[in-house]
């Protein structure tokens, strides 16, 4: 199977009122948080290692609005996005990136390994491509289960160049796993341009060489977004195998907290900004008759309290005892 | 014991069957047991020497999967299931194609439960080969269980027998936690006669399989038959031997190896992997610490040399552990 | 660049008779020098893990006509054939795999890990895929000399699914090194057939996903091998960048020396032993007027001569001193 | 000392700076020398931190060279060149990530040479930095030197202060055979007052920094700086220790520690790395062996815990050595 262009046109899936309410509020919440966290780091109140996911915030608010609470997630450092729209809890995550016991992972795994399998949120790995080998798993076990649950791989373009990537789409592939590939292409690994750590113009083509459909999408258009993944979703759900998604966006703060930019030419950094997904899309609801100024405004202060409440939720919680040192290294903890 | 533990029914199995039995039992008791690796299910003929052999017959291609040359992906996908739900044994062909799929083992398999505040565990037996003496060469001959037992979160098993390889195989099928499972080519073809009926044998448990006063030889896996051929030579010139199985490499019973020390005085530690910084250090080491004023000798070490495992078979039988070798260190022991 | 069938019709470079002679001498030498392994394994005389390439002689014969004494190879357990092409002395390579002092290696590396650099043949390798990276890197020193030099990467079908394979080609695509990856598809991965491992029917396909030229070519067939070889290798040198070329051919006696082949339909291996390259091209060979029958049976007598002397040689030789054991480990030997 | 050598001019450097300064000196003096990793050139930043800054200006794009995410192609194309005539310095962002490129460190940079019978050598240096303590978590902090040292053919070293960094780079980038350059983040930043001129610091040659009678501390990387502070506050207690700063972890530097706890009759080893199969336990069970009977204490091991590293900032400071730690450790050997 080539390379496809598909959920295009009339046969694409369009999210109705509440769905594309429910994106704006995911992306909003993405966005707040995103701020939140680096007025904290900025603040020295916190300190930690902060990829920020601002200018990313269509790709995982469109995707998961197609998925159930049981369906998983696999990401990357750069993956708070995708925990929060998949559900995480703010508080549970904001403890964890403040390294305190009521953390989702008890402060131990920190903003890189974020976890929360109640929420369907597996891993959250540092290691650039690893999110995919373990999402088959996750696949794979749906499969056997005939659970019809789906699995979402996330990774950005750079991990696209590395070995796991290839094993990951050829196994998927072959044992038609319910998994699906999702590519944030934001056009930098680290402080490398996209075309110069990768000799294709578009990730998706290398779909074609595991016979699997492969699409590039516009990744900061939340109904095209929506389009692309609820058919790949409901491919994988239907036995039909994996797809490849690669969703075209731009991250606006440079990869890690502190890191100045250096590399991107300040044009494409101002016009990406100038194309913020957020107020595009914000404006594009009410537009359309989709919502009211007044319906957002009301939610994105939701939103901004929620936030405030996990901050202080964090910060009055405490840091783990030191028995969790050596606790959660085996299952019978104190071994060894 | 007693005279119904001597009319133990038996039959003569090698360390192969040991294993398939193993797997197989488990697949029969759990339907969550599940099996990958390449070549492992019949239509590839149940893995290159047969361990698998019979269980994707048995058990349906579901459960028993083969898979591309792929080991990133094996341990992957067994991760993923595992965290899914499943209990998998994968299977990395040699232990040295670990090094292709590390990241997976060592920075997820290893430390997931503890990077999640134990709420995802991996619940993984990974088996592999390996072993010279079977003219392979430097890329396939490689023991490299210190790597993985200074990994917090992996265990590692290494039997010498089909017995403790299928007690230990159960156990580790049913270990919440990653198992590295390593098999020694050489010791795979020879039957023992073995108990019919084999209860799991639980991991980070030596076994003493000779008591002894002079000085305790602590041993695992295939170099384990040497360190027994060494008792015998030993015992011949009226010299005491305590034989310690290790079995279990990480977490390694130091409660059995200090009390055998303390009570000989003496120690000798021979494993096949390059000696230095190898599983012999940390013995060594504990035993210094532990046993300060009470030894009548420095521990000794023996392990391969410091080199890659030589294809030419003079070089070859040099490079591996020999009875001699443990003959002549324990009688240094003495001297 | 997409994938592209190249070198054929009348572009297709054509070897002259010359040539043509020479790549059946380096067939039959592959061909005779196998016959007389599997042989020497069944006496019982010689004990090694033997990989045989019967049936995929055309390949390297082909292929290695076409490169200079300086141009490199890396190739695999399965690559005695690649090594006796580029002209790796019998002698010295019987005597490795016997184990002896006078071998390639000094009886250090065995038949897994025939190494030659005065013939060009620098890697065996017993790790599926691992050619590839360094192949890259001989390429790059190549490169960085103004050389003109290529490199050869000889892997097998099963070794494309592996991680080694994309990051080599990505990166070699993007530098445009001087390196040509040749996929041996003998259409099984020891005991797995191409269609359970690999997830696109052409290996060649995956070489869109790299922008490079991919092509698949007939293995058996010299005259297609040379022409698509010859055009890749030209390319290469006159910095072009890498091509990633699949060469379809079959083994015919199992994965390693023991195999019983029962993964193989009795038709399919019938199939290919009835169309065995070696004789057919002899017979094309003659009654194209290229070669009479007397020069090609007095050049397999010659050959089988120099076998018969490497292998008297190598059995006499002595086996290494107990000092090699830990010799060649550091430079400086004996360290540690 | 003569008037001479203490008039040696000097400056402050940093680590960062003395390896940048090293490579570039090597690259002046060698064509051959050549750079490549994840955004070690200028375009991309001149490496994360800084290290490789300047160097693609300097000496053209061909020879500093950025990668794409990609650790078995950096280490492939390295080992290639190396045998192409090269001398490789290829860099790992973090000591983790080797886990991607084992094989082509484990079974073709150390063993090349061996299997070749001498043919083929790879001169690269694999440098990477590491450690706990800057909030990275489990995947980005481990010491894994002792696998590294456990592989015949692979040269360790691991400096904790600029003037070392900078001989002992120039050594391994001229030295013929791999070398793993291991850095430290902590001790990344502070600059040190450092002789203009450095010159190739040998490999495999400890340094004593400070002579002592009661019991020798053996360290290296960032924890040999917790040692000195730690001899400090002993010394104020009256306790003489002699310091040694491993520098090469592999070949290590048998002879001086063995003359050094020969004449302390006591040793404490700190590495930062977990103590369970680490560095600690070839050089404890080496001593043991070495000096039987002539100890005066056990010797004294000091590693993290059989734990990953954690994220959390009051455990990930538990993990870590403590100075405290040292000095509870050195007195329990004088109690
Ligand atoms: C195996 C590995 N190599 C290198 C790194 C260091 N690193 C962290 S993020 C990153 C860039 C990844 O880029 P991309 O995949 O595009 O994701 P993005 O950060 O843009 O979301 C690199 C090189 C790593 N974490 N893992
Ligand atoms: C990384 C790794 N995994 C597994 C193996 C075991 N193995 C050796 S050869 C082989 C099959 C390779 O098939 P292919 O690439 O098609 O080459 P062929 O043998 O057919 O020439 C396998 C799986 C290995 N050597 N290396
Ligand atoms: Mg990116
Ligand atoms: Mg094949």
């Amino acid at each position: 199977m080539a390379t496809t262009s598909y959920a295009t046109g009339a046969n694409a899936a369009q999210p109705d009122a509440a769905t594309q309410i429910e994106i704006y509020r995911r992306m909003n919440l993405i966005m707040q948080n995103d701020e939140a966290s680096r007025k904290i780091i900025r603040s020295g109140r916190l300190m930690m290692p902060y990829y920020s996911q601002r200018g990313q915030e269509v790709i995982p608010s469109a995707i998961s609005v197609n998925l159930n609470d049981d369906d998983k997630i696999c990401t990357i450092y750069r993956g708070i996005h995708d925990m929060l729209a998949k559900g995480v809890p703010l508080r549970a995550l904001w403890a964890e990136i403040a390294g305190r016991v009521t953390g989702t992972c008890k402060g131990k795994g920190g903003p890189m390994h974020i976890t929360h399998p109640a929420s369907g949120a597996i891993l959250t790995t540092g290691i650039v491509g690893s999110s995919m080998p373990i999402a088959n798993g996750l696949a794979w076990a749906a499969k056997l289960d005939k659970s019809r649950q789906v699995t979402i791989a996330n990774f950005g373009d750079g991990a696209s160049n590395i070995g796991a990537f290839h094993e990951s789409l050829n196994l998927a592939s072959l044992w038609k796993l319910p998994v699906i590939f999702v590519c944030q292409n934001n056009r930098f690994a680290e402080h490398t341009r996209y075309e110069n750590g990768t000799s294709v113009d578009q990730i998706s083509k290398r779909a074609a060489g595991y016979g699997m459909p492969g699409i590039t999408v516009d990744g900061n258009d939340p109904y095209e977004m929506y389009a692309v993944a609820n058919e790949a979703i409901n491919r994988a759900r239907d036995g039909e195998g994996p797809t490849l998604i690669e969703a075209m966006t731009f991250r606006f703060f440079g990869h890690v907290f502190g890191d100045d930019d250096f590399y991107m030419t300040k044009e494409e950094k101002s016009a990406a900004m100038a194309a913020d997904p957020v107020p595009l899309y914000r404006a594009k609801l009410i537009a359309n008759g989709v919502a009211t100024e007044e319906k957002l405004a009301a939610l994105e202060a939701d939103i901004a309290a929620q936030i405030a409440d996990a901050i202080e939720f964090a910060l009055a919680s405490d840091m783990p005892p030191l028995e969790e040192l050596t606790r959660d290294v085996y299952a019978e903890q104190g071994v060894a | 014991m007693s005279a119904a533990e001597n009319k133990i029914e038996t039959k003569k199995i090698t360390i192969i069957q040991a294993i398939n039995e193993a797997i197989a039992e488990a697949m029969e008791a759990d339907p969550k047991v599940i099996v990958l690796g390449e070549d492992v299910a019949d239509r590839e003929g149940g893995g290159v020497v047969g361990v698998t052999r019979g269980l994707s017959t048995r058990f349906g291609d579901d459960r028993v999967r083969s898979t591309p040359i792929t080991e990133q992906a094996i341990i992957g996908a067994a991760i993923g299931a595992a965290i899914g739900g499943y209990k998998v044994v994968a299977e990395i062909m040699l232990m040295n194609f670990t090094t292709v799929a590390m990241d997976m083992i060592v920075n997820h398999a290893a430390k997931l439960r503890f990077m999640s505040g134990g709420q995802t565990g991996v619940p993984i037996v990974i088996r592999m080969m390996t072993g010279a003496g079977i003219s392979s060469g430097g890329q396939h001959s490689d023991f490299l269980e210190a790597w993985f037992a200074h990994t917090p979160g992996l265990k590692v098993v290494m039997p010498s027998n089909p017995e403790d390889a299928k007690g230990l195989m159960l156990s580790a099928i049913t270990d919440p936690d990653p198992v590295m499972f390593v098999e020694c080519t050489r010791a795979y073809f020879t039957p023992y006669e073995t108990p019919v009926k084999v209860a799991p044998i639980p991991l980070g448990k030596a076994k003493v399989t000779q008591e002894g006063t002079d000085v305790t030889i602590i041993s695992y896996s295939e170099i384990f038959l040497r360190a027994t051929a060494a008792a015998a030579a030993l015992a011949k010139d009226g010299i005491s031997v305590e034989l310690i199985d290790l079995r279990t490499i990480s977490p390694w019973d130091r409660a059995t190896v200090i009390a055998s020390v303390k009570k000989t005085g003496r120690a000798v530690i021979a494993h096949e992997a390059v000696k230095q910084f190898g599983v012999g250090a940390e013995i060594a080491a504990t035993l210094q610490e532990e046993l300060f004023g009470q030894l009548k000798a420095p521990v000794k070490r023996l392990g391969a040399p410091y080199t890659s495992v030589p294809f030419s078979g003079v070089l070859e039988q040099a490079f591996i552990v020999s009875v001699a070798g443990i003959v002549a260190a324990a009688r240094a022991t003495l001297a």
